[in-house]
């Protein structure tokens, strides 16, 4: 079966995050009234798998072994069929 | 614990009761408040406070705790080691500084003083160099890591004033193809960790306009479970430039990127009242760069240090703050005084201990003179980065800070600056490597391709152009050769309009010779890092020394580092070479044991005139190749050795005397333009030096291999992969031949083949061919491993 | 006008990082030039006062968003209104690498209604990512870019690439159309070439980065506005080609004929 | 009011995204049996307006004026009052 699976990066809270600090101060800059931005990254991995469980498992593998750091970002999956 | 009382104010302060403390009642308070503290350190506070018959607080505690560490205080290298033959003073002090002070070289402007090492360039012109380590973020978070590691060596950089123009790296990892399943808990990958490293060091250095020009990239089992990570860093200032001149009013100005909760390691501070109040704050266990605030900081510094607006600088890096205003408080015999609460903070909520030693990046502490201070300020405002007058410099010989108007720590300086000397004990272990046995093989064509797709030998070139190597436009000779992109020996940069002086940056390491014998791998890699420095045309060549170690607590480690240190003192005395700046980073362990011991040494070179610099490409058919050097049955810890599966012992050895004048007349037939490419010999021998000069080139050799000068009768796989040190190629045309001979005269050399138009690789012995391979299959074997999907 | 009285404008932001480079070039050519943050540009001077303008290259508030996005846009809010006029007079602006992506992203490039609202085109993540290597490319401008006009059609430059984001995209939706237009308005300025000349069709690393029909940089339609991914300011002296060490080493380089002609037709024209 | 802004930021259909591929690669070279994986970009922004409608104006503009070139990219806004 084939899934797509959207993860979404972010930094834990705590930690700098320099490129939502200066999209929030460019964004002022342009006259926007910003409090702040967090920039995240996200992914859409289409992948096989032979059913949903194992999905959700293999992806929760991939998250932590290449494309998150525990150590420093949170991640969020939304899974679906295709 | 009842020693340890909050204080009636309304932020988080703590007294601490030392009067009378027992062992375990010390012990349970460095545990409480997380400080790494031996006992023997803890005594010595307790006794301080005993005489000054006041209770601490956690601020002050928090300060000894950082200015002990071995980061900050580099215990190992400057207490005493107990051997088997008698105890060493100070590592530091008997060997490497000793070697420096005894060369007692007139160039050398400030040596192991200050945050970087600085040497006169040309008039008034000085260069300031600083090689760090960052291995343990970097094995963490490596991309966060490595970046970090740049950002904090080019702030050593600007810490003396200077403008950074170059930065070198160079990383050690584990084999990429180590495989998934026998990786311990916990370890991060190699390709996830090269991949990680390379794009951190790539992304900080790119982003702040200076060139990596030179660094290395070494793979072996050892460094899976610990990753090295080296970042160098090399500015320009004017001798007037170098302003240490801080007095009794001055302003204590912080500058750069706001303080957070970054860096605030080990803090066990969790009783039960505090986590209500410290949950909500997550501490970053890693770092994260930010390359435009640092790039808006060099600006501004550049232009304070240019009209001489600041009396002293220093960067904050481990400590934080705490070190960088205690120091230079120390330093100028001073006493210094500090409200917390002008520092502005990223996150709401800090205790004044967290601000006082945050290491959150990008960060720079200046003195300045109440009459500058306004224009100071503004400078940094121009460049859109905030700076911040938070205390003055006084005579009072203390530190004290404030928050909110209230004391919160008073702190005699000399007591933090004169800690109790640590012991550690060096012992050998009883282990020996053996020498293999195997037979020679017959096709030498095909070891040779399989040697230049060893992962260190093979192209680096998918990390050296992930970094800048051109931006600022002063390259002159650049990592990687012409359009096949051979392995440059060294980096030589024009850094001034109006001067043809070149500097020449080269490195060394040979950390597979560490596992055999310590002392033959520290006088390896001074001679690899000295050789490729010569081979491009640099002399007057001055080293740093950054060793990456095992845990000292260990003594057969301890051993090694002894090893290493003494063979700095004999091989860079010899060579006449003065050490000028260093680093260590020890407790390099992991799951799957110690660091291979590991001693880069980084040579800064200068060339009179830069046009005459060398390259290593072949130039011209009909020219005559020489091999300058003796080879050797040198194979343990070879690149040949490891492709058979053997480690070995025969590490190579090296005669100082000889290898210092033949590198003088190498020198001087580079000021006569006689030679026309260079190139080095290491690993893979003399083999992978012939095919890499010819396939740089696109020009073929033949060569006669009984022509090479050996000890003794050797083996032709010895002959041509032995990695005896002190060995160059050269290449000089027919008609200066007689010339380069005289000057050579006195010296190992021989004339062992000519450059031919056809673009192969043939190498003869006793008139037959042992070795013909096209350039196009040695280049493409030593360009794919590392180019290949990641 | 008289070369010394040429006054070039050199505009840095927080993470431009090429500028020294640019101009020390700018200086050896007997102009003056002048480097200044975008913030006093914006507060304290006067387009007007200056013959050329020039975005040296970099990380202009570190590419966050985009590359070159956010100074584009901070720019276009400060100073839209006088850089346009300044482009409608003819004066000569430059972009390089990151540079160039402000004059895309500011909608000066491709520009083929005069600035555009929106960009009409992108410089994308190059294909192998980060690289700083050597390229060559070739003049293929037909004479609408005047400023390059000393540099003969078909001239094969050797410059340094060093960008992560300097894919030339256009919309897919307009592809052929814009493509076509760049062609017929003599918009093409320089190509990713083979050493012989021959276009490097896509072919990696000769096209460094999978830039669309090999563009390594465009001009507007009236060639007034320049924007190229290369740096000829890093090779304006002999010293810094990738061979001189076997080829002869020259006073100048392959990026001194770019600066040349630039300054000869203003000397001209103005 | 206060309003929380997320912005996906993805590739146009029909350009390749190197970032995305090369992602790919390292997963199926971990062994998953991935098909493809694009990259995209999210950023969070907390902002003031006057009512949703307001915020949903404020927010396009920004994208079309900064956080997107259009040439290159789709985005996707979810606005929630906070
Ligand atoms: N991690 C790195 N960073 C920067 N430059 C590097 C790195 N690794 C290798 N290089 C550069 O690549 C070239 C070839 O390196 P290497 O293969 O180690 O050469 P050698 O033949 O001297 O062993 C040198 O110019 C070196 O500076
Ligand atoms: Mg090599």
């Amino acid at each position: 079966m084939n899934f797509k699976a959207f993860v979404y990066v972010t930094l834990k809270q705590g930690y700098s995050d320099p490129e939502g600090e200066t999209t929030s101060d460019a964004l002022k800059g342009l006259g926007y009234n910003v409090s702040s931005v967090r920039s995240s990254k996200a992914y859409e991995v289409i992948f096989e798998a032979a059913d949903r469980k194992k999905a959700t498992s293999l992806v929760d593998e991939m998250c932590r072994r290449l494309l998150t750091n525990p150590t420093k970002d949170d991640y969020r999956v939304e899974i679906s069929e295709l | 614990m009842n020693r340890i009382v909050r204080s009636s104010q309304a932020f988080e302060h703590y007294l601490i009761d030392l009067l009378n403390t027992s062992d375990a009642e010390l012990k349970e308070i460095g545990k409480t408040l997380g400080l790494g503290l031996s006992l023997q350190e803890l005594q010595y506070i307790r006794d301080h406070y005993l005489i000054k018959e006041k209770k601490a607080t956690d601020v002050e505690l928090q300060t000894y705790d950082q200015t002990f560490s071995e980061h900050c205080s580099h215990k190992t290298f400057k207490g005493y080691v107990k051997t088997p033959d008698g105890t060493i003073n100070g590592l530091l002090k008997t060997y490497i500084r000793k070697e420096t002070e005894e060369i007692n070289a007139p160039w050398c402007y400030s040596v192991f003083e200050d945050n970087a090492g600085i040497v006169d360039l040309v008039d008034d012109t000085l260069v300031a160099i600083k090689v760090e380590t960052h291995n343990h973020p970097s094995a963490i978070e490596p991309f966060g890591g490595a970046a970090t590691g740049l950002g904090g060596v080019i702030r050593d950089i600007l810490g003396v004033w200077a403008s950074p123009i170059a930065c070198t790296d160079v990383l050690c990892f584990g084999p990429l193809n180590y495989s998934y399943e026998k990786l311990p808990e916990g370890v991060k990958h190699p390709t996830y960790l090269f991949n990680g490293v390379v794009d951190g060091i790539g992304s900080y250095g790119n982003s702040i306009g200076i060139p990596t020009v030179n660094g290395a990239t070494v793979f072996d089992d050892d460094y899976t479970g610990n990753v090295v990570v080296y970042a160098g860093c090399v500015g320009l200032l004017k001798k007037d430039e170098y302003v240490k001149n801080v007095k009794s009013g001055d302003y204590v100005v912080l500058a750069g990127g706001r303080t957070g909760l970054d860096g605030i390691h080990g803090v066990t501070f969790a009783s039960a009242e505090l986590t209500k109040e410290s949950e909500a704050i997550s501490r970053p266990a890693v770092q994260v760069g930010n390359p435009i605030e640092e790039e808006k900081l060099k600006r501004a510094i550049k232009q304070i240090s240019e009209e001489h607006l600041g009396s002293g600088i220093t960067d904050i890096g481990g400590g934080g703050i705490s070190c960088g205003i205690c120091e230079t408080a120390d330093k100028y015999d001073l006493g210094v005084s500090v409200d917390l609460d002008k520092i502005p903070l990223k996150a709401a909520k800090m205790a004044p201990w967290e601000i006082w030693i945050s290491e959150s990046q990008e960060r720079m502490l200046l003195a300045v003179p109440p009459k500058n201070l306004e224009k100071v300020i503004k400078i940094f405002k121009d460049e859109q980065t905030e700076a911040t007058a938070i205390g003055k410099y006084d005579q009072t010989g203390l530190a004290k800070l404030n928050y909110h108007g209230v004391k919160i720590a008073e702190i005699e300086l000399k007591s933090l600056f004169n800690p109790p000397k640590t012991t550690r004990t060096a012992n050998k272990l009883a282990k020996k490597s053996v020498e293999p046995e195997f037979p020679e093989p017959n096709n030498l064509g095909l070891i040779l391709k399989k040697l230049l797709a060893s992962y260190n030998i093979a192209s680096k070139e998918k990390v050296v152009r992930r970094y800048d190597h051109e931006v600022k436009g002063q390259t002159v000779v650049k990592p990687l050769q012409g359009w096949n992109s051979g392995p440059n020996n060294a980096a030589v940069l024009k850094p001034l309009e109006k001067s043809d002086v070149g500097i020449v940056i080269s490195s060394g390491l040979n950390p597979r010779y560490g596992k055999i014998d310590p002392y033959w791998m520290a006088a390896s890699s001074i001679d690899e890092a000295i050789r490729n420095n010569v081979a491009v045309g640099g002399r007057r060549i001055s080293l740093l020394d950054n060793f990456t170690w095992g845990s000292p607590e260990y003594p057969d480690r301890m051993d090694a580092l002894v090893e290493a240190c003494k063979a700095c003192y004999e091989i860079g005395k010899a060579y006449n070479t003065p050490f000028i700046s260093g680093k260590d980073s020890l407790y390099n362990e992991s799951p799957l044991g110690p660091v291979a011991p590991t001693l880069l040494i980084t040579a800064l070179g200068i060339i009179p005139n830069y046009s005459n610099a060398v390259t290593m490409d072949l130039k011209k058919a009909g020219n005559k190749l020489y091999l300058i050097g003796e080879t050797k049955k040198e194979l343990g810890g070879s690149e040949y050795y490891n492709l058979h599966g053997y480690l070995g012992s025969s590490v190579p050895k090296l005669d100082a005397l000889k290898a210092v004048q033949s590198y003088q007349n190498i020198t001087d037939a580079i000021d006569s333009k006689l030679i026309l490419s260079c190139h080095d010999i290491s690993e893979g021998g003399l083999a992978v030096a012939l095919a890499e000069m010819a396939f740089t080139g696109g020009l073929g050799l033949n060569i006669n291999l009984n022509k090479v000068l050996a000890n003794e009768k050797l083996r032709l796989d010895f002959l041509l992969f032995s990695e005896s040190n002190s060995r160059m190629l050269v290449e000089v045309s027919e008609e200066n031949s007689v010339t380069f001979e005289k000057i050579m005269d006195g010296t190992t050399y021989s004339s062992i083949g000519v450059v031919t138009k056809i673009p192969r690789l043939d190498l003869n012995y006793d008139g037959k061919t042992v070795v013909d391979e096209a350039l196009s299959e040695l280049i493409k074997a030593w360009k794919t491993p590392l180019e290949a999907p990641r | 006008m008289k070369r010394h009285d040429i006054k070039v404008l050199l505009m840095r932001a927080p993470g431009t990082n090429c500028d020294l480079e640019a101009l020390r070039a700018f200086r050896d050519m007997g102009v003056q030039a002048e480097l200044v943050q975008s913030q006093k540009v914006f507060k304290t001077k006067n387009l007007d006062d200056y013959n050329i303008i020039f975005f040296p290259g970099g990380f202009s508030y570190g590419d966050y968003v985009r590359s070159g996005a956010i100074w584009a846009k901070e720019m276009e809010y400060r100073i839209g209104k006088e850089l346009k006029a300044f482009v409608e007079e003819g004066k000569p602006v430059i972009g390089v690498c990151n540079g160039f992506q402000v004059l895309v992203e500011t909608g000066f490039l491709p520009g083929f209604k005069g600035k555009s609202i929106e960009p009409e085109a992108a410089l994308g993540n190059s294909t192998h990512g980060y690289q700083c290597r050597w390229i060559r490319m070739k003049k293929v401008n037909k004479g609408s870019c005047q400023m390059l006009n000393s540099v003969e059609e078909g001239t094969i430059l050797q410059t340094p690439v060093a960008h992560g984001e300097g894919r030339f995209i256009l919309p897919p939706d307009k592809l052929e159309q814009h493509l076509k237009k760049l062609y017929d308005n003599d918009q093409m300025v320089f190509r990713y070439c083979r050493e012989d000349g021959s276009p490097a069709s896509g072919e990696w690393p000769i096209n460094p980065n999978g830039a669309l029909d090999d563009i390594a940089g465009i001009c507007n339609p009236e060639g007034n506005v320049l924007g190229l991914m290369p740096h000829p300011e890093r090779a304006y002296y002999g010293h810094l080609m990738p061979t001189w060490t076997s080829t002869g080493l020259n006073k100048y380089g392959d990026g001194y004929p770019f600066f040349d002609s630039v300054i000869k037709f203003t000397e001209k024209k103005f």
